[in-house]
């Protein structure tokens, strides 16, 4: 169990360089953004892995509720909340220039854009 | 009753406008809210500077929370320093750059524009007042989006790749930020920065703490481009509208180093043992780099707006050098070159706005002749140049004097500093000589008759520009003043 | 009779499992899209109804047993639907000359 | 029991992220990226954080593909140059997973109860809640009210990525015409009428998500997006005209701009009321009775925002043509 505990920073730690693998390797704008999406959602894991306690619940008090019952840790869901939000939003806001850059150049590949630039 | 509130007002004044100019019908109302919002909140910015000067830090309660649990605004010398800064390269930015606005970027799509500029100033602003790790994340998410924006709305098609590599670049760096906060957290429990300050000594575990350092400050270096991870910023600026590469030459990369030292120094300088000397060695030898090599590869661009990117690689390797010596008189040259140089790298974009708008490019061939049919614009290019050189009686000269100085306290090794400083400097006469050369000594080109000089509007605030660059270097004492206290209280936190 | 309502239960989830592995080994082994198409319906359809349906069973006349009730609503509408329109547009490309024949990879 | 679970979630998680970096299709590449969103949620809800599961399957499997899908269509759908720079990336990546890893072995062990993040600050929040603002969910409190500063930003930065997207693809154009060339999906009976069927649930199921926000997990941002989802479907089934007749972007956008602006507003009101910035204790003369004002008024706002930003950059990839 010592051992397993730390299971969720491993997979943190792995997905995080997988998506920063693909983003440096892939010359593909798209794949690009899918290896960005990876590597913020492996930030996500690494604060919700913070906020579990064991034999706790999701951090929602009902009125009268007993005094004894173990709560979960309810800031970094609250930061994840808005970390998700901004990982969509740049998402968003990068797919919207791959299709400029697809019209404007024709292709979505870093190295020919970069050829194509140095040619002008 | 409202002075209590100033501490917010530069955030929450842009955040309340920004709505109301994107749905604005016309694009000159749109520009005018947008100057005067900025100018407003330069206004807040100097009432906070006399405020500051007069009765020390002023700690704000967001949503009436007290600290630890609520989020805090704090503003001190080193915020209002960047307020000043910020605020003042937005408000100029936008006086000046209406006409060359209305030339680069589509009339429907302006009000969008301004939007996004409000976005950019409110966030900027926000990342100078903030008092919590978690907060400064935010706002430097919508500073980042809005400056992509700004960025992707350029003139030509090479603006969306260069936009393209500052967003993964710029995701990155944010990301990593993202996970030192959350390690640090981890540790503490804690996001407010006073009370990690505070609760990282106690911390039991070395290794997370120092993963925690590492990851925001290579993070920070990421957004604040520093060698060798500044390959985003000299195309993002080159290929921005005029406009937009002064507001953001002079305030991105400064947010970046400005949030970098306030970690560095308040948060993880006194949490462990070395810090200091760890922060000071790796960040010395990657100011140096910068400093040479960003100042070499200007040497040979033939696009005078890239070249002052690569001149700004070199120029942030001058603030990280000042800061890496952990001295006061080396703090404070960092935070006094931060000033500085934003308002000489600012000026410079501005001149190059006003030649791009005349000449219809910003190549060294475009600007042949440039000497003789715009002479205010290259007048005040020369001047700004000398300024970047570190030419006396400009304010060039005050940050590298005070840099020289700290660096002679450092015995052998100021020595070495001296000179990469000297070798630097030299660099960067060549290559202000080579578009002064092109400009004054060059013939222009075909049909370069009709060019005439720039219009007041921008020639009003660079030569403002200029003149204050003039004044700081005869008579440096107000932002001397705020950067020793800047320096003063980073110091007494990394003790 | 609470014991009977926990057999039937547990025989519910068990066979929905059951109906689910075969439903996966389907997908795998399948020659074409088509009756691949019709392995994973059975998986959707069949397992799911089966493993909520027992968990409804658990859960007894509560909120979360209604709850369940409305998921299971909504998965006889929309999985009979997935795979209806999975295997009209598979005819459509078909028809457009593309190759659907999942065998050649 | 759980921790099995747990374990298979976090190791398909790998494998599928794997997956999505080896395909050479974009579209197959995007449809992974869903499922992992998916497993992700689930991970989130063994972790107990509900509010986040909830917020990870509507964004990341849900809207988030169909921005994906959007782009790959007015793009390209397959990766054509190879991997390059093996050498760079390895060893980045293999100096960053050496120093992490080195890292985690001092991390606090999953779920320990006596680990500091559980002993500063955040019992504070889950002692105080239900005396000084009166919700049973602690989440929607902390985002709301304690660190709603923080919310205020997350709203404007969805509205930063409307203005962007709609900067750079410009607003969609309406085909005027009636025999509008795009009609969705109405020629195909049983989807037409399914997700015809459907939409009202789920518009209900987003209003649930946002008024319920304070006793269940749920609030603005979620049910923003639901009701996004909801009409994003119409658009799918009717033809993107057609719903762009109904609800122009222009007004969508509007929208947007109102909800950020509501936020803001809130917290300029609580200035003028003389309280510091976002206390919404000034709004009534009872402060617990102000804070549930606040927290309905910005939700509100960020529901509102959140579900027009969604949409309208939905119709700006829909409804783009290529210039």
């Amino acid at each position: 169990m010592e051992i397993l505990g730390l299971y969720n920073y491993w997979v943190f730690a792995i997905l995080l360089l997988i998506g920063l693998y693909a983003v440096i390797t892939k010359p593909n704008f798209t794949k690009k953004l899918i290896g960005l999406n990876i590597f913020q959602a492996a930030i996500f894991l690494l604060y919700i892995s913070m906020d579990k306690v064991d034999g706790g619940t999701a951090p929602i008090i009902p009125h009268g509720a007993a005094k004894d019952i173990i709560y979960s840790n309810p800031v970094p869901q609250v930061l994840i909340l808005t970390a998700i939000v901004v990982g969509i939003s740049t998402t968003a806001l990068g797919l919207a220039l791959v299709v400029r850059i697809r019209e404007a150049y024709g292709t979505i590949e870093e190295d020919k854009v970069i050829s194509m630039d140095r040619d002008q | 009753m409202l002075a209590a509130q100033y501490p917010v007002l530069p955030v929450i004044v842009p955040l309340l406008s920004a709505p109301i100019a994107a749905l604005m019908p016309n694009r000159s109302l749109a520009w005018i809210m947008a100057s005067l919002v900025s100018a407003l909140v330069f206004a807040t910015a100097v009432a906070l500077t006399v405020i500051v000067s007069a009765q020390g830090m002023i700690s704000y309660e967001v949503g009436g929370w007290p600290a630890p649990y609520g989020i805090e605004v704090r503003v001190d010398s080193f915020s209002v320093v960047m307020l000043l800064v910020i605020s003042g390269a937005s408000t100029l930015a936008l006086i000046s750059g209406k006409a060359s606005i209305d030339a680069q970027i589509p009339s429907d799509r302006q009000p969008l524009f301004f939007a996004a500029w409000l976005l950019a100033l409110a966030a900027y602003s926000g990342i100078a007042v903030a008092g919590d790790a978690f907060n400064i994340f935010v706002f430097m998410e919508i500073s980042s989006l809005a400056g992509y924006v700004l960025i992707a709305n350029g003139p030509d098609r090479r603006a969306l790749p260069a936009t393209f590599k500052y967003l993964v670049m710029g995701t990155i760096g944010a990301s990593f930020y993202l996970i030192g906060v959350g390690l640090a957290y981890m540790m503490t429990g804690t996001l407010n920065i006073a009370d990690l300050h505070a609760r990282l000594g106690d911390v039991p575990y070395l290794r997370p703490i120092l993963l925690s350092a590492a990851f925001v400050t290579i993070g920070l270096a990421v957004k604040a481009a520093v060698f060798p991870l500044h390959v985003w910023m000299p195309n993002a600026y080159a290929r921005a509208p005029s406009a937009v590469a002064v507001f953001l030459s002079a305030c991105s990369t400064k947010a970046a180093v400005y949030v970098m030292l306030r970690f560095d120094f308040m948060i993880f300088g006194g949490a462990f043992a070395h810090h200091d000397v760890q922060f000071s060695t790796v960040l010395m030898s990657l100011a140096l780099l910068g400093m040479l090599i960003g100042s070499a590869v200007a040497i040979y661009e033939r696009d005078v707006k890239r070249m002052l990117g690569y001149s700004s690689v070199g120029q942030i390797g001058y603030i990280l050098l000042g800061a890496s010596m952990i001295s006061l008189g080396g703090v404070s040259a960092g935070v006094i070159h931060m000033f500085n140089h934003a308002m000489i790298k600012g000026g410079l974009f501005l001149a190059m706005g006003a030649l791009v708008l005349r000449l219809g490019g910003g190549t060294l061939d475009d600007l042949k002749g440039a000497g003789r049919t715009m002479p205010w614009t290259m007048g005040a290019f020369v001047l700004l140049g000398l300024s970047l050189i570190g030419m006396p009686l400009t304010a060039g000269f005050i940050s590298k004097w005070y840099l020289v100085q700290a660096a002679l306290d450092l015995g052998t090794l100021g020595i070495v500093l001296i000179a990469a400083i000297l070798i630097s400097s030299l660099m960067a006469v060549v290559y202000i000589w080579r578009v002064v050369e092109v400009a004054y000594f060059q013939s222009p080109q075909a049909g370069a008759s009709k060019h005439q000089e720039a219009p007041l509007m921008m020639l009003v605030p660079l030569w403002a520009v200029v003149l204050a660059n003039v004044y700081f270097g005869l008579d440096p004492s107000i932002p001397v003043d705020l950067a020793t206290n800047a320096a003063n209280i980073l110091l007494e936190h990394a003790k | 009779m609470e014991q009977v309502i926990d057999i039937i239960s547990w025989i519910c989830l068990l066979g929905g499992a059951l109906v689910v592995l075969i439903g996966g080994i389907g997908l795998v082994r399948f020659p074409d899209l088509f009756t691949r198409i019709h392995a994973a319906s059975l998986a959707d359809s069949g397992g799911a109804i089966l493993v909520i349906v027992g968990c409804m069973l658990q859960a007894g006349l509560t909120l979360a047993g209604v709850k369940l009730a409305a998921i299971l609503l909504f998965l006889l509408f929309t999985s009979p639907t997935a795979g209806y329109a999975l295997a009209h547009s598979a005819i459509t490309a078909k028809d457009d000359g593309l190759d659907v024949d999942i065998e050649s990879d | 029991m759980i921790i099995v679970f747990s374990l298979f979630l976090l190791t398909m998680m790998v494998v599928v992220a794997l997956a999505v970096v080896e395909t050479r299709n974009l579209f197959a590449a995007a449809m992974l990226t869903g499922i992992f969103s998916f497993l992700m949620a689930a991970n989130f809800f063994v972790l107990d954080a509900a509010d986040v599961a909830l917020t990870e399957a509507a964004v990341g499997a849900g809207v988030a593909t169909v921005f994906f899908l959007g782009a790959i269509a007015l793009s390209s759908e397959h990766e054509h140059s190879a991997s390059r720079k093996f050498g760079l990336a390895l060893l980045a990546v293999a100096s960053t997973a050496v120093v992490i890893l080195l890292g985690t072995m001092e991390f606090p062990i999953l779920g320990d109860g006596s680990a500091p993040v559980h002993q500063h600050v955040a019992p504070w929040y889950l002692e105080k809640t239900p005396e000084l603002i009166h919700v049973p969910n602690v989440v929607t409190a902390v985002l709301a009210s304690f660190r709603g500063y923080d919310t205020l930003g997350e709203v404007f930065v969805v509205l930063t990525a409307a203005i962007g997207v709609l900067s750079l693809l410009g607003f969609p154009r309406n085909n005027s015409e009636e025999n509008a060339v795009n009609d969705g999906l109405s020629h195909q009976k049983i989807l037409h009428i399914v997700g015809k069927l459907l939409i009202p649930l789920i518009i209900l199921f987003g209003l649930y998500v946002q008024f319920h926000g304070d006793f269940g997990p749920g609030g603005g941002f979620q049910a923003g997006t639901i009701i996004a989802a909801a009409l994003i479907l119409y658009a799918l089934l009717s033809g993107g005209d057609r719903a762009r007749r109904q609800m122009p972007p222009r007004l969508l956008f509007g929208m947007a701009c109102l909800g950020a602006f509501i936020y803001a507003g809130v917290g300029g009101t609580t200035l003028l009321l003389g309280g510091n910035l976002l206390d919404y204790s000034v709004l009534s003369h009872d402060p617990v009775h102000g804070q549930h004002l606040g927290i309905m008024l910005i939700e509100f706002g960020v529901g509102l925002a959140v579900a027009s930003v969604m949409l309208t950059i939905y119709h700006a990839f829909a409804g783009h043509e290529h210039r």
